[in-house]
């Protein structure tokens, strides 16, 4: 007990001296982050002899090596070209084909804990739709949807061209906020979206916001969004609202559901996917708005190093573990 | 306040964070915390949504009586908490189960079966014409075939009412090979995903909190 | 009775869901929005037995003394104070800017971002003790992997291009093919195969066969 | 003196007016000399140019849309013979009345080229005439200069009506009625005594080597139905797998213990557990906390089972059910403590943690087909030989399918279409 409130002072002070005394921003000039990244390596190279004499690390370094991992990279200077894949072209090239005043369904199912995968999307897609002077609808199968949304605007405002635009609540965009019911709620809205959203999300009734007072049902949506972190999501609109209605519909995923969407998307009921962080990037790149899914690439870069390095030297210790055992029968 | 929240975020964040070294009180006050908080807000929230927003204004305002069937039902589940007459709870778990029944058995049919075979039926070198280059048709070519070909061994994999031998065996093991692959392919996406996550909550600690990056 | 009941309804009603899909007619079209209605109160009233039961047990802890009964106070206070602070702020308790929005931005957001961080670490560490080769179907979901992991970032390309590996050959490349083709096929044949097991199931479950969800067999 | 005008000091203002007048007189002039036409002319900023009037559409239909409720009518058209590329109609604009002389108002455009509309602000089976109007005008800078416009008859009375029955889903219909026949089929099959072959499965041969190896060890058995609550189906099939494991462990005399994180769910595993026991011919040894409650949220569940199975060390671990990110956490800690474990889920993103990191795993459907090789109850293995009959059906359409559509044939992937 003693010694746990010993580390938690420390803990404190380091905060304290980090938020107070250090300068800020840091950022290390190139040949510090190599200098860093030859460190890294030999770490794991050691790690590795280590493993193949046959004494593992503890877990606790493991997690060490991805906590820094993901950390240093944030005060790297390094960059990295990305480059587009189909599926991210497909949402980029749906949404600038549609006619400025098109209304678009925007879709928000997810919580913060996968914030930091869709909320990139979310505020490029908004961005983009602000650009082409696109109707957006907003509205949640989950709870917390609604208020990702709103934040993903309040940030997307802070940029000069959007906020030129001038973008009128009401008018040009509109949240209906979340309604329970999941599937059913698709379901419904297939025959009447006011019967699912009769107040928006600050109360207001349907039939007194001018941009969905005519909008009946799916048929009067020339495209849909969707940023999904689970059920119900994606799944759950292409089941009811494209196979059973037709629409048209694109999809932000975390890269947990991505593979699952991938037969979807081949099958024609997904037009476009942008697929976790990665996907997030992509979708930047390709609406020319670099933003958080480009800076967080670096990190996502080293991670991944680390993780397959694991992998690797796992597999070796195991492999020559294997032989020394049949070289002792 | 904003100052202050970000503080208490961090807080929280950090605390979470520590069981990685060990259990200690610090996470278990999060964690207890976590605990209340998710609780609460849950309930919070469907209160309002569904019992106010859905139910009460439904009623009141709309006049859509049909809604007190949903609240009967409702109050039946609430009866497990007197142990005498709990078995009537029963009743609306059983319309639960029935409608999910009945819904999945159109969606899982309409979707995953009929949707999945129509697309799987593609002409294998049809696409080969209209390509640009000639190894783009290869490309596409070779693509059609090996998601035929997985599919169909795929599935055999899955046949239950005969043996694995022979040739029906040579194809469930191209199938599990196929799953495998697929597996690999999932474990790679889901790896990338909570390494988002952590780089999300670390940008949060050296960002939004410490602001140490630009 | 206290059986068949429930079988009954559970027939009906499933049976009933699934003609609704092909029924376009009223009083069908209309039932449908009703039994969503009321699926949603049925879901808000169960909630009760969930946090009820937190409640009790955490105060059960503390009326013992049990082990660690202090943080069970501490599930009470939170859980009550974010439920106080929502019930007092009426509907709009969610507009930024209240109490229970405060809640949620700062400590509940927080809290599962991080939980759900975790799992990065713990994602590293299985991949050094657990992921292994042991045969050929484990050594193709490594690889597989490996691609993936290398092909969807940025620096898997450029690892390779030291190599001056061709275009087509790239890890982004690979991964790209694998996810399009390969990764097509598998899901297919497992979506497809779990449809007509939840088929064939649910099926049993209006027939009556399956009962298990009314506990016993 | 024109160009005296033009560049004396005569006020702007004054050379503007005068410009402006001439100007008046020239339209006015082009107005008056065009011909009598039925052309109505609305909100018109400058007077249309000469021979700009389309020719009327023909051949108006307003009729129910099919396969609905009865919330639309469709009208259709043949498009005006000035429809085409540079010809004379910029658009359509539809009218509405309940009485085939009554008011008319306009309910919808549609661009040139498009012969039909749908009008979804019905009430059903209320009368309703439709006429149809061909539009010409010229826009500048989102205004309009000029529209000149031909209407068409009035057409009606169409109503909105609803049907007994979607026949775009006739395939879907007739394909289920298929599946659940064979399936229904082969269950009364079974019943009545035929002998029904099931393949190994080893994950299912392993369930009484793992529950045996606990009892060898004097330690415990684990199973985790999963997150989900009884409403899915995959947590009932892991109950449904639980009543075997449970009664194996009875006769065995291993403890097994099943932690989980719905109040619904504990109590139908309760009895299940229970019923398992008296089958087993021990319902004395049955505890009631062998079944407990830990919590809804997903993480909490999983940080409490990890911390008992650390404490605990049981020898088995069973994880069938509905998993999200819990998998990896679970089967990690299971396998760190070197538990035989046996998973299965039908969420195919948690499958490679579990192919990974446990000893045996059921893949997907394998998990739902648990419960009829454990038990060998005919009529679970009769549903499941439907299902199977339904496989062999789906691997023959896309063997002759892909061939048929390959070689351009025939396209059989018409028959599986669902989407509109």
């Amino acid at each position: 007990m003693k010694r746990d409130m010993l580390i938690y002072s420390a803990i404190l002070i380091i905060a304290l001296l980090l938020y107070f005394a250090v300068p800020k921003p840091i950022a290390f000039s190139p040949t510090v982050s190599y200098i860093v990244i030859v460190l890294i390596a030999v770490a794991l190279i050691y790690i590795f002899i280590r493993t193949i004499q046959g004494k593992y690390v503890g877990r606790r370094i493991v997690f060490l090596f991805v906590g820094i991992a993901v950390v240093l990279p944030f005060f790297m200077t390094v960059t990295q070209p990305i480059r587009l894949s189909p599926e991210v072209k497909m949402v980029y090239d749906a949404i600038m084909k549609l006619k400025p005043g098109s209304k678009v369904l925007a879709s928000f199912d997810y919580d913060p804990p996968s914030a930091p995968e869709l909320q990139p999307m979310a505020e490029t897609f908004f961005r983009l739709c602000i650009e082409r002077d696109l109707k957006v609808i907003i509205m949640g199968l989950w709870p917390q949807g609604p208020q990702q949304a709103e934040m993903a605007l309040r940030k997307t405002m802070t940029f000069p061209e959007a906020a030129s635009k001038n973008y009128k609540y009401g008018v040009d965009y509109v949240n209906l906020g979340f309604q329970t019911g999941n599937e059913f709620v698709i379901q419904r809205m297939g025959s009447d979206f006011k019967s699912m959203f009769p107040n928006d999300y600050y109360g207001t009734p349907y039939d007194s916001l001018p941009l969905v007072r005519n909008v009946k049902n799916f048929s009067n949506i020339d495209y849909s969004f969707n940023l999904s972190a689970g059920y119900p999501g994606t799944v759950e609109w292409v089941q009811v609202a494209v196979d059973r209605y037709g629409l048209q519909m694109g999809t932000g995923n975390t890269a947990v559901q991505a593979t699952s969407m991938y037969p979807y998307l081949r099958a024609g009921q997904l037009i476009g996917l942008l697929g976790g962080l990665n996907g997030a990037a992509e979708f930047e790149k390709a609406c020319n708005k670099l933003g958080k899914g480009t800076k967080f690439m670096v990190s996502q870069s080293f991670s991944h190093v680390i993780v397959i390095a694991f992998i690797i030297i796992g597999n070796a210790a195991f492999f020559l573990g294997e032989k020394k055992k049949r070289e002792k029968e | 306040m904003q100052i202050f929240g970000l503080w208490v975020a961090a807080f929280f964040t950090l605390g979470i964070i520590s069981f990685l070294y060990k259990d200690n009180p610090w996470y278990k006050v999060c964690e207890s915390i976590f605990v209340g908080i998710s609780a609460g807000y849950w309930f919070v929230t469907l209160f309002w949504d569904n019992i106010y927003s859905l139910f009460y204004l439904g009623v009141a305002e709309r006049g859509n009586y049909s809604l007190y069937v949903g609240a009967v039902l409702g109050l039946m589940m609430l009866l497990r908490l007197i142990p005498q007459i709990g078995w009537i709870s029963r009743w609306p778990l059983a319309f639960v189960v029935g409608a999910t029944a009945g819904l999945y058995i159109i969606n899982y049919f309409a979707s995953n079966i009929m949707v999945q075979v129509e697309n799987t039926l593609t002409p294998l070198f049809a696409d080969a014409f209209n390509q640009p280059t000639f190894s783009a048709s290869v490309y596409n070519s070779i693509g059609n075939i090996v998601v035929a070909v997985g599919t169909f061994t795929g599935l055999v994999y899955f046949f239950f009412s005969k043996e694995h031998k022979g040739f029906m065996g040579g194809m469930a093991k191209i199938g599990i090979w196929t799953i495998m692959i697929t597996f690999g392919a999932s474990f790679g996406y889901t790896v990338m995903s909570r390494m988002s996550l952590l780089i999300g909550r670390m940008d949060f600690i050296f960002g939004d909190w410490l602001q140490l990056i630009k | 009775m206290r059986r068949e009941i429930p079988l009954i309804i559970t027939a009906v009603v499933g049976i009933f869901f699934v003609l609704q899909y092909f029924i376009p007619h009223p009083p069908f079209n209309q039932l449908n929005g009703w039994f969503s209605d009321w699926f949603s109160i049925i879901g808000a009233c169960a909630i009760w037995l969930g946090a009820l039961n937190l409640i009790r047990i955490s105060a059960d802890k503390i009326y013992r003394r049990r082990e660690d009964w202090g943080y069970a106070i501490i599930i009470i206070i939170s859980f009550l104070l974010i439920t106080i602070i929502g019930f007092w702020e009426g509907n709009a308790f969610r507009d930024s800017g209240t109490g229970f929005d405060w809640l949620y931005r700062f400590i509940y957001t927080p809290l599962s971002a991080t939980m759900f961080a975790l799992l990065a670490f713990f994602v590293a560490s299985a991949s050094y003790r657990a992921f292994r080769a042991r045969n050929l179907e484990a050594t193709l979901l490594l690889l597989a992997a490996f691609f993936v992991m290398l092909g969807r970032v940025p620096v898997g390309d450029a690892l390779a291009g030291i190599f001056h590996v061709p275009e087509s050959i790239l890890p982004s490349s690979i991964a790209t093919w694998i996810m399009n083709f390969i990764n097509t096929a598998g899901q297919r044949a497992i979506l497809i195969g779990i449809a007509l097991g939840i088929v064939s199931t649910s099926l049993r479950i209006i027939l009556g066969i399956e009962r298990s969800y009314l506990g016993g067999e | 003196m024109i160009v005296r005008f033009f560049a004396g000091k005569v006020s702007v203002k004054i050379k503007i007016a005068i410009i402006c007048l001439i100007a008046q007189f020239f339209l006015v002039g082009i107005a008056l000399s065009q011909p009598p036409t039925d052309s109505v002319i609305i909100d018109t900023l400058r007077t249309p140019p000469p021979d700009v009037t389309p020719v009327m559409v023909k051949s108006v239909v307003a009729k129910d849309n099919p396969n609905d409720d009865g919330r639309a009518v469709i009208i259709s058209w043949d498009l005006s013979v000035d429809d085409h590329a540079g010809g004379k109609v910029t658009s359509y604009k539809i009218y509405r009345s309940e009485k085939r002389g009554g008011i008319f108002a306009e309910i919808g455009e549609a661009p040139s080229g498009s012969d039909q509309m749908m009008d979804n602000n019905v009430t059903r089976d209320e009368e309703y005439y439709y006429k149809v109007s061909a539009i010409n005008e010229l826009k500048e800078g989102g205004k309009t200069i000029w529209q000149v416009s031909s209407e068409s008859d009035v057409v009606g009375p169409a109503k909105a009506v609803a049907q007994w029955f979607d026949t775009r889903r006739l395939n879907v219909f007739v394909g289920m009625i298929i599946l659940c026949g064979l399936i229904i089929y082969y269950i009364n099959q079974a019943k009545s005594g035929k002998k029904l072959f099931i393949r190994k499965i080893s994950g299912l041969d392993a369930v009484d080597e793992a529950v045996g190896r606990a009892t060898e060890m004097g330690k415990k058995i684990f199973f985790i139905p999963g997150i989900s609550d009884v409403d899915n189906v995959q947590t009932i099939a892991g109950l449904t797998i639980l009543g075997r494991v449970a009664q194996l462990a009875a006769e065995y005399e291993t403890w097994i213990e099943v932690p989980v994180s719905r109040s619904l769910v504990m109590v139908t595993a309760k009895e299940i557990v229970k019923e398992a026991y008296s089958k087993a011919g021990r319902p004395d040894a049955f505890h009631e906390d062998q079944v407990h409650y830990l919590t809804d949220d997903q993480f909490g569940y999983a940080a409490g089972i990890d911390g008992m199975f650390v404490r605990e060390k049981p020898a088995t671990v069973f994880l069938l059910g509905n998993f999200y990110a819990e998998s990896l956490i679970l089967s990690e800690t299971g396998n760190s403590i070197g538990a035989i474990q046996i998973a299965g889920t039908g969420q195919p993103s948690q499958l490679p943690f579990f192919v990974a990191a446990c000893d045996y795993t059921l893949i997907g459907e394998e998990l739902f087909a648990a419960s009829a090789y454990l038990s060998r109850e005919p009529k679970l293995l009769g549903s499941l030989k439907g299902q199977d009959i339904g496989k062999a059906i789906i691997l023959a359409a896309i063997l002759v399918g892909s061939l048929l559509e390959t070689f351009n044939i025939f396209q059989l992937s018409k028959f599986f279409r669902v989407l509109e």
